[in-house]
C-alpha cells in the first residue's frame, strides 16, 4: 500500500488487512464479517482473500463471540472481533469485564489475551435505538482493559495495528459517522504511542479535550473561535484508558482553562474523570472549572433530535465562552 | 443412557481442513494439516436431510391434510387471511417507498413472511400478548395496531410509538431476543394471576443463538409458563445463512428443554394459524412453553441499508418466490370459488387506499419538540433530568431569534 | 414491628416483609431467596410465609431473572430482584441497560417498570474473587436506573420500602460488610426523600462525602480528626443517581474542601463525577481541588490484600490532611 | 414436524395453581384461581421416570457390561484410580479441615464427586486441555498440578495461583458458565491448528441455565468443535435442586443442539472414564461436542460458608452414600483380589502424607507483597496503574516506622 488518501474506514479494512498478511495467528471474528464485509464494509474483501478458517462469521450471540474469542487466544491466536454497533456490546460485557479484563491479573501474568474488540460507535448517522451510543466510560472504569478510539484515518490505521500488537485487550472504539472522512494514511509512516494524545491544534487561551467524532467538532469550533480573535488549542486525546493526563496537563499549564467534549452522557462520563484530575493537578494554574460539553443524562434519542442531543459546534462555542468569561 | 441428535454424526463442517469451506485464493489459511478426517456435507446433502413441514396449502393452492394439525375456516374467514396479507405487503411496500423518498430513516420489510405473521396473529386472542421483534408488522396489523404507528421509530421521531397495552402488542425490540425474556416473564404473571391468557414471543433464525433465548427456553420450562415462541426462521439473519447458527433444524432446540418444538411451512397460512393455535391452547391449558419454527424467507433486504446481493443469488429467491404465501392463498380462493375477481380487485383497491393514508400520515408526522430529550427518562423525576432539561432550554432560549441551534 | 435494633440484613428483610405483606404485586426473584434465605440470609422465613409463587427460586442466569422480572413488571407486578453478588451482576447487564432502564422511555411513558434490582457490593469480608466488587459507577452513568445505597440500618430499611414504592427501576446496592451491623428501625418514623443526602456528622473545616459502606470510616476518620482538632463534616450521601448535589454543594461552601470516599476504583469513580460538577458549583469557594479516595484502577485484589486496596481510615485521614494543607 | 419432549406433556408443575409448592403457611398466595387443570407431578413421580444411567461398575462393586461403552483395564491401573480418588478425598478433607481452622477463607469441597473427575480426568491425554469450575480439585489432580497451588484462592493470596499452560488445566472460574465459551474457542483454535487434542470443559448443573453455556452450545456445535461438555449434575446448586433448572435430564439438552448427551453414573470411575473417553474421541476424530452428565451428589455443604441443614434431608444424603465412588472400586478391587489390606494401608498412609504436606505448604504460604495489586493488571504496562503504583508506594513509606497502614 502506497500513501494514500483513504475515508477512515477503508484505512481500518487496510489495517486489518495488513495484520492478516504479517500475523498468521490474527483472527477476524462478528456478525455479517464474511461476504457483507460488515455493515460498515470495515472487513470488505477479508474473507475472499484470506478464507473462512481466518474471518469467521459468527453465530448472533455476543457473549459467545467474545467467550470463545478468549478461548482462541488461550490457544495462541489473536482475534480481533467486531461488535456490530455500540448498543450490542452489552450481551458480552460479563465476559469482558469478569473475564478479557481479569484473566491476566488472575493468572499472575501467565496468560495474556491479546484480543481487540472492535465498536463502531457514536450518533450522527440517523440510526434507531441502540445504534448511537457511546459506552466508552463503562470501560475505563474496568481495570484490565485498554480504551482507545482515532480521530482520522491515520490514526485509524496505525492504531488498530498498534492495538492488535498489544498483549492486552483493547476495546477499539470507531467513530462511525467519520467512516466515510478521508484522510492521509502513510504505511510507511513511524506511528506515535498507541496512549499519547496529540495536539491538534495549538491554541494559547483555552484548551479542548476530545477523542474520536469530537475531534473534528472541536477543530471547526477552534477555527470558528479564532475568527473571533480567541485562540483555541485541541487535543486529540486517542486513548481513554489510560489518558494522557500528562498532555492534558502541559496544555492546561499553558492555555489555563479547560473544556472537555464528548458525545457519552456527562454524569460520570470521561469529563469527570478529566476535571477531576486535572483540577488536582492544576489546581493554582485553572482560571476557570475545567467544563464539560456531552450527551444529556437520557437514553439516546430518536434520528429527528440528535442534532439537539449532540454536542455541536454552537454548545463547544458557548462552553469556550463561559470558560472564557471566568 | 444416550440421545444421538440427527446431526450428531454428520459434521457440517470440519474445522480442522482448511480449504473445505474457503474456495477463493485463501492467502494464509489458518490450519495448517488435515488431521480430521470427516468431509463437510455441503448445502445439497443438508437440503435433502430437511425434516417435512407442517403443510395445510400447497403452493399450488391444494388443500392437504395433516394428522396432528387442522383449521376449519368459513370462506369468509379465509377469505379475511388474504385480506390480512395484501394489505399487510402493500403497507410494507409503502413503507420501503417511503425509506427511499427519505421519509424513513430505515425499514425492516417482512416481504414473504406474510403467512408466518398473519397465520400466528389471528390464532391469537385479545387478551393474549405479543413481544415483537423489529419486523412483526402483520402480526401489529392483526393487533388492530394503527400501522402509521410503526413508522415512527423507522422514522426517527421516537423509539417504539404505541401503548403497548392498548392492544397487548409490546414495543418493537430491536436487541435480538430480548423480548423473549419478556415474554416469559409476562407469561409467568398471566399464570400467576390464574388467567388463561397466553403469550407469545417472535424471535428469528439469528436471534436463536442469543443466551437470552436460551434462558428464556430455561425459565419458561422451569415455571411451566403459558408461551408460545415463535420462530421464523427466514433463511438469514442479515448476510449470515442460519447453517451459521444451528447444525440441526432449529425446532429441534425445544426438545431438550422439555417441551416440543414443531417445525411448519411458513409461507402457509393455514398451517401457521392451526399451529399456533394448538401451541396457544396447549399454553392456556397449563401445558406450557412450545416452539414453533415457521419456514419461510425473506424475499427483501434485511432493511433498506442492506445489499443482499454481496450475500446471495438470486437463484434461491426465485425459488422461494414459487412458494408465496399470498399467491398460494389465492388460488385456493379461487379453486373453491369462495372469491371473484370483483372480490380480489376491492381488496387491492384497500390496500392502495391504506398505502395513500400511510404516505400521508407519515409525511405529516411532526418532528418531536426538543425537550423530548429529557421527557421520560423517568416515571418519578431525577433531579440531573431537570437540571439539564433547564440548561437546555435557557441554552436554546439564548439563540432568541431562531438562529442555529 | 416495635422500634427495634437491627442488623442491616435483617432490617431489610423486614422491609421486604413488610413489602410483601402490604402490597400483593410484590415478588421476590434470585438464587437461593427461597428456603435458604439468601446467602446472607437477607430473605430468610419469606418463602416460608409468602409462598414459592412471591418468593421464588429461579434458574441460575442472571440476565433470565431480570429479564423476566421486566416481563412480571409489564404484568402489573414489582419484582424485587436479587442478585447473590457483586460480580454476578453482569451478565444481567445487557437486560438492565438497554432494557430496564430504557423502556419507559421507548414507551413514551406509558410502560413502568418497578424493578428493584438488590445487589449485595462491596468488600471487607475476605471473600474471593467478584465477591467484593463495587460496581455503582456502570450502573449510575446509564439513564434511567436510579442508584441507592444505605449506610445503616433505618436506611436500609427505609429506602428499601422507597425503592419497592418507586415506578423506576432502582439498583439498591447493599453494603455487605455492614449487613451485620446493628442500628435502630423506627417502623412508625417518617423517613427521608430517597434520593437526599443526609448530614451524618456536622463540621466546618472540611466535608467527607461517602455512601453506603465507606459511611462508617468517614464517620471514624471524623472522630479521629477531632481529636486533633480538626472539624470535619460528613455526608452520608445514600444516592448515587441522582446525587444530592445540592447537598454537597452547601457544605462545601461552608467547610470549601471536600473529599469523597468511595470503595470503587477512582477512576470513573463516584468521586470524578462529584468532583467536576462541585468544582464547577463552587469554583470560587473551594481552597483545596476536590480529593478522591478510593479503590485502585486493578481488579479487586484477594482477601490477604483487601485492607490494603480499600480506603481505610488511614487513607481517608491522609487526604483530609493534604486537602487541609492547600 | 413434531418432536415431543418426553416432559412436554407432563409439567412439573402448573404455575397457575396457587398452594402447589408453597405448602407452609402462604399468607396472600399470589395466584387467584387455579385455572390451569393440570397436576403437577411431585418428585416421586420424576424420580421413577429419571433415564437409566451408564453404569460398568454397581454400587455393590459388581462389574456389569454396556452394550456401548467399555474399558478394559489392567488390575494397576484400577488401582490407579482407586488411589486418585483417595488421594483427592483426603486433600480435599484437609483443606476443609484447612478452613475451619482459618487457614483458608472458603472451601468449596469436592466430596462425592470423585469419580466423575477422576474418571473423567483420566480419559485425558496430556496435549488435551482442561476448563473447570472451582470445584474440580479432582481433575487438577489428574493433570498433575500440585494440590497446594489450588488453595491460594480459598486463602486469599491470588485469583488463581498457577499457570493454566504449565498442566494445560486453565484456572478456576469462578463465575458460572463463563468457562464453557473459552473451551470452545480453544477447541476451535485446536482444530484451526490441526492437532487431535480434545479440549474438555466442566460445569454445574445450576450453571447449565446460563446462557454463555446455551452459547457454547451453538458455537461448538456450528463450528464442529472438538470439546466435551462434562456437567457434574450433583443434585443441587447451592440450595437449588436441579428441578429449578431444567425439567428433563440434562443430557438431553444436547440434543437440540445437533450434537449426543449421555448420562453417566457420576460415581461410577470407570463408567466416567469410558464414556469421557469416548465422548473425547469423537473429538478427536473431527467429530463434534458431546455432552457428558454425570449424575452424582454433592456430599458436603456448597461451600464451607454454606448450611445444607437449611435446604435438604439427611435422607436423601444417606442414601447417596450408599453409592460411595470409592467404596465400590474397594469392593470390586477386593473382589478380584487385585489389592490387598497392605495395599490399602500404604495408599491411606499416602494420602495421611498428603494430608500432612498440603497442611504444612498451606501454612506457610506467605501473603502476597501490597504492592501485588499493582502487578498484572496490564501485560504492557498502564499510565494510571504506574502513578498509582508510586503514590501507594509514597504513601505506604509515610508510615516508616512500621505503623498501622
Ligand atoms: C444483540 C444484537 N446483536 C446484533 C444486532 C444487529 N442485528 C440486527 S438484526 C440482525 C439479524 C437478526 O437475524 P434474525 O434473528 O434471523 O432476524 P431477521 O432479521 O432475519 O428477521 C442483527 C445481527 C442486534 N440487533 N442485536
Ligand atoms: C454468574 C454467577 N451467578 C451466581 C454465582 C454464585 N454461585 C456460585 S456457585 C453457585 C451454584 C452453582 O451450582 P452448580 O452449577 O450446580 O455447581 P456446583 O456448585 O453444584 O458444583 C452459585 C449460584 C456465580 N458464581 N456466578
Ligand atoms: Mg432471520
Ligand atoms: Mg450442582
Amino acid at each position: 500500500m502506497a500513501v494514500q488518501k483513504l475515508p477512515l474506514a477503508k484505512a481500518l479494512n487496510e489495517s486489518l488487512r495488513k495484520a492478516l498478511e504479517t500475523d498468521p495467528k490474527v483472527l477476524i471474528m462478528g456478525e455479517d464479517v464474511g461476504k457483507l464485509g460488515g455493515v460498515f464494509r470495515v472487513t470488505d474483501g477479508l474473507q475472499k482473500d484470506f478464507g473462512e478458517e481466518r474471518v469467521i462469521d459468527t453465530p448472533l450471540a455476543e457473549s459467545g463471540i467474545v467467550g470463545t474469542a478468549i478461548g482462541l487466544a488461550l490457544r495462541g491466536y489473536r482475534p480481533v472481533v467486531e461488535i456490530q454497533f455500540d448498543g450490542f456490546v452489552f450481551p458480552a460485557y460479563d465476559q469482558i469485564v469478569t473475564q478479557l479484563a481479569k484473566m491476566h491479573a488472575r493468572s499472575l501474568g501467565t496468560v495474556k489475551l491479546p484480543i481487540v474488540v472492535r465498536i463502531p460507535y457514536g450518533g450522527g448517522i440517523g440510526a434507531v435505538e441502540h445504534h448511537s451510543e457511546s459506552p466508552e466510560a463503562l470501560f475505563a472504569h474496568v481495570a484490565g482493559l485498554k480504551v482507545v478510539s482515532p480521530s482520522n484515518s491515520s490514526d485509524a490505521y496505525w492504531m488498530l495495528q498498534q492495538a492488535i500488537q498489544s498483549d492486552d485487550p483493547v476495546i477499539f472504539f470507531e467513530p462511525k459517522r467519520r467512516y466515510w472522512d478521508k484522510g492521509e494514511v502513510d504505511p510507511d509512516a513511524i506511528p506515535g504511542e498507541l496512549h499519547k494524545a496529540r495536539t491538534a491544534r495549538v491554541g494559547a487561551d483555552i484548551t479542548l479535550a476530545a477523542y474520536g467524532p469530537m475531534v473534528k467538532v472541536c477543530l471547526e469550533a477552534a477555527a470558528a473561535a479564532a475568527e473571533e480573535g480567541k485562540s483555541v488549542e485541541v487535543l486529540d486525546l486517542r486513548s481513554v484508558s489510560p489518558f494522557d493526563f500528562d498532555a492534558i496537563q502541559a496544555s492546561v499549564e499553558k492555555t489555563r482553562r479547560l473544556v472537555v467534549v464528548h458525545e457519552a452522557p456527562v454524569f460520570f462520563g470521561s469529563g469527570a474523570e478529566i476535571a477531576a484530575r486535572i483540577t488536582e493537578r492544576c489546581f493554582y494554574h485553572l482560571e476557570a472549572p475545567v467544563l464539560r460539553v456531552g450527551g444529556y443524562h437520557a437514553p439516546y434519542p430518536p434520528a429527528r433530535l440528535e442534532e439537539e442531543y449532540l454536542p455541536g459546534l454552537d454548545r463547544v462555542l458557548d462552553a469556550v465562552d463561559r470558560a472564557l468569561a471566568y | 443412557m444416550t440421545v444421538e441428535s440427527t446431526a450428531a454424526r454428520k459434521p457440517r463442517r470440519s474445522s480442522g481442513t482448511s480449504s473445505t469451506t474457503s474456495t477463493t485464493g485463501s492467502k494464509t489459511g489458518g490450519a495448517k494439516r488435515a488431521a480430521r478426517t470427516k468431509k463437510p456435507e455441503t448445502a445439497q446433502d443438508q437440503s435433502r436431510t430437511e425434516p417435512p413441514l407442517v403443510q395445510l396449502l400447497t403452493p399450488e393452492g391444494e388443500r392437504v391434510q395433516h394428522p396432528d394439525y387442522d383449521v376449519d375456516l368459513s370462506p369468509e374467514e379465509l377469505r379475511g387471511l388474504y385480506r390480512d396479507m395484501v394489505m399487510t405487503r402493500r403497507f410494507d411496500g409503502e413503507a420501503t417507498a417511503l425509506q427511499r423518498q427519505g421519509e424513513l430513516g430505515l425499514w425492516a420489510s417482512l416481504l414473504g413472511q406474510e403467512a408466518a405473521q398473519i397465520g400466528s396473529g389471528r390464532a391469537l386472542r385479545d387478551d393474549d400478548y405479543v413481544f415483537p421483534t423489529y419486523r412483526e408488522h402483520g402480526v401489529a396489523w392483526c393487533r388492530g395496531v394503527d400501522p402509521t404507528n410503526l413508522l415512527g421509530m423507522f422514522r426517527g421521531v421516537n423509539n417504539g410509538g404505541w401503548d403497548p397495552n392498548s392492544n397487548n402488542f409490546q414495543l418493537y425490540t430491536i436487541v435480538i431476543g430480548s423480548q423473549t425474556l419478556h415474554a416469559t416473564g409476562y407469561a409467568m404473571g398471566v399464570a400467576k394471576d390464574g388467567t388463561d391468557s397466553a403469550v407469545i414471543a417472535y424471535f428469528g433464525d439469528g436471534a436463536s443463538s442469543q443466551g437470552d433465548v436460551a434462558e428464556s427456553f430455561t425459565f419458561s420450562a422451569v415455571y411451566n409458563a403459558p408461551v408460545v415462541f415463535f420462530c421464523q426462521n427466514n433463511q438469514w439473519a442479515i448476510s449470515e445463512p442460519t447453517e451459521k447458527q444451528t447444525r440441526v433444524p432449529l425446532y429441534q432446540r425445544a426438545q431438550g428443554y422439555g417441551f416440543p418444538g414443531v417445525r411448519v411451512d411458513g409461507n402457509d397460512v393455514l398451517a401457521c394459524l392451526a399451529v399456533t393455535r394448538w401451541a396457544l391452547e396447549r399454553a392456556r391449558r397449563g401445558e406450557g412453553p412450545t416452539l414453533v419454527e415457521a419456514f419461510t424467507y425473506r424475499m427483501g433486504a434485511h432493511t433498506t441499508s442492506d445489499d443482499p446481493t454481496r450475500y446471495r443469488t438470486d437463484d434461491e429467491r426465485a425459488a422461494w418466490e414459487a412458494k408465496d404465501p399470498i399467491l398460494r392463498l389465492r388460488r385456493h380462493l379461487e379453486a373453491q370459488g369462495h372469491a371473484d375477481e370483483a372480490w380480489f380487485a376491492q381488496v387491492e383497491e384497500e390496500s392502495e387506499a391504506l398505502g395513500r393514508r400511510v404516505r400521508e400520515a407519515v409525511r405529516a408526522m411532526p418532528d418531536p419538540d426538543h425537550t423530548a430529550i429529557f421527557e421520560n427518562v423517568y416515571a418519578d423525576g431525577h433531579a440531573l433530568v431537570d437540571e439539564e432539561r433547564a440548561q437546555f432550554a435557557a441554552y436554546q432560549a439564548s439563540f432568541a431569534d431562531g438562529e442555529v441551534k
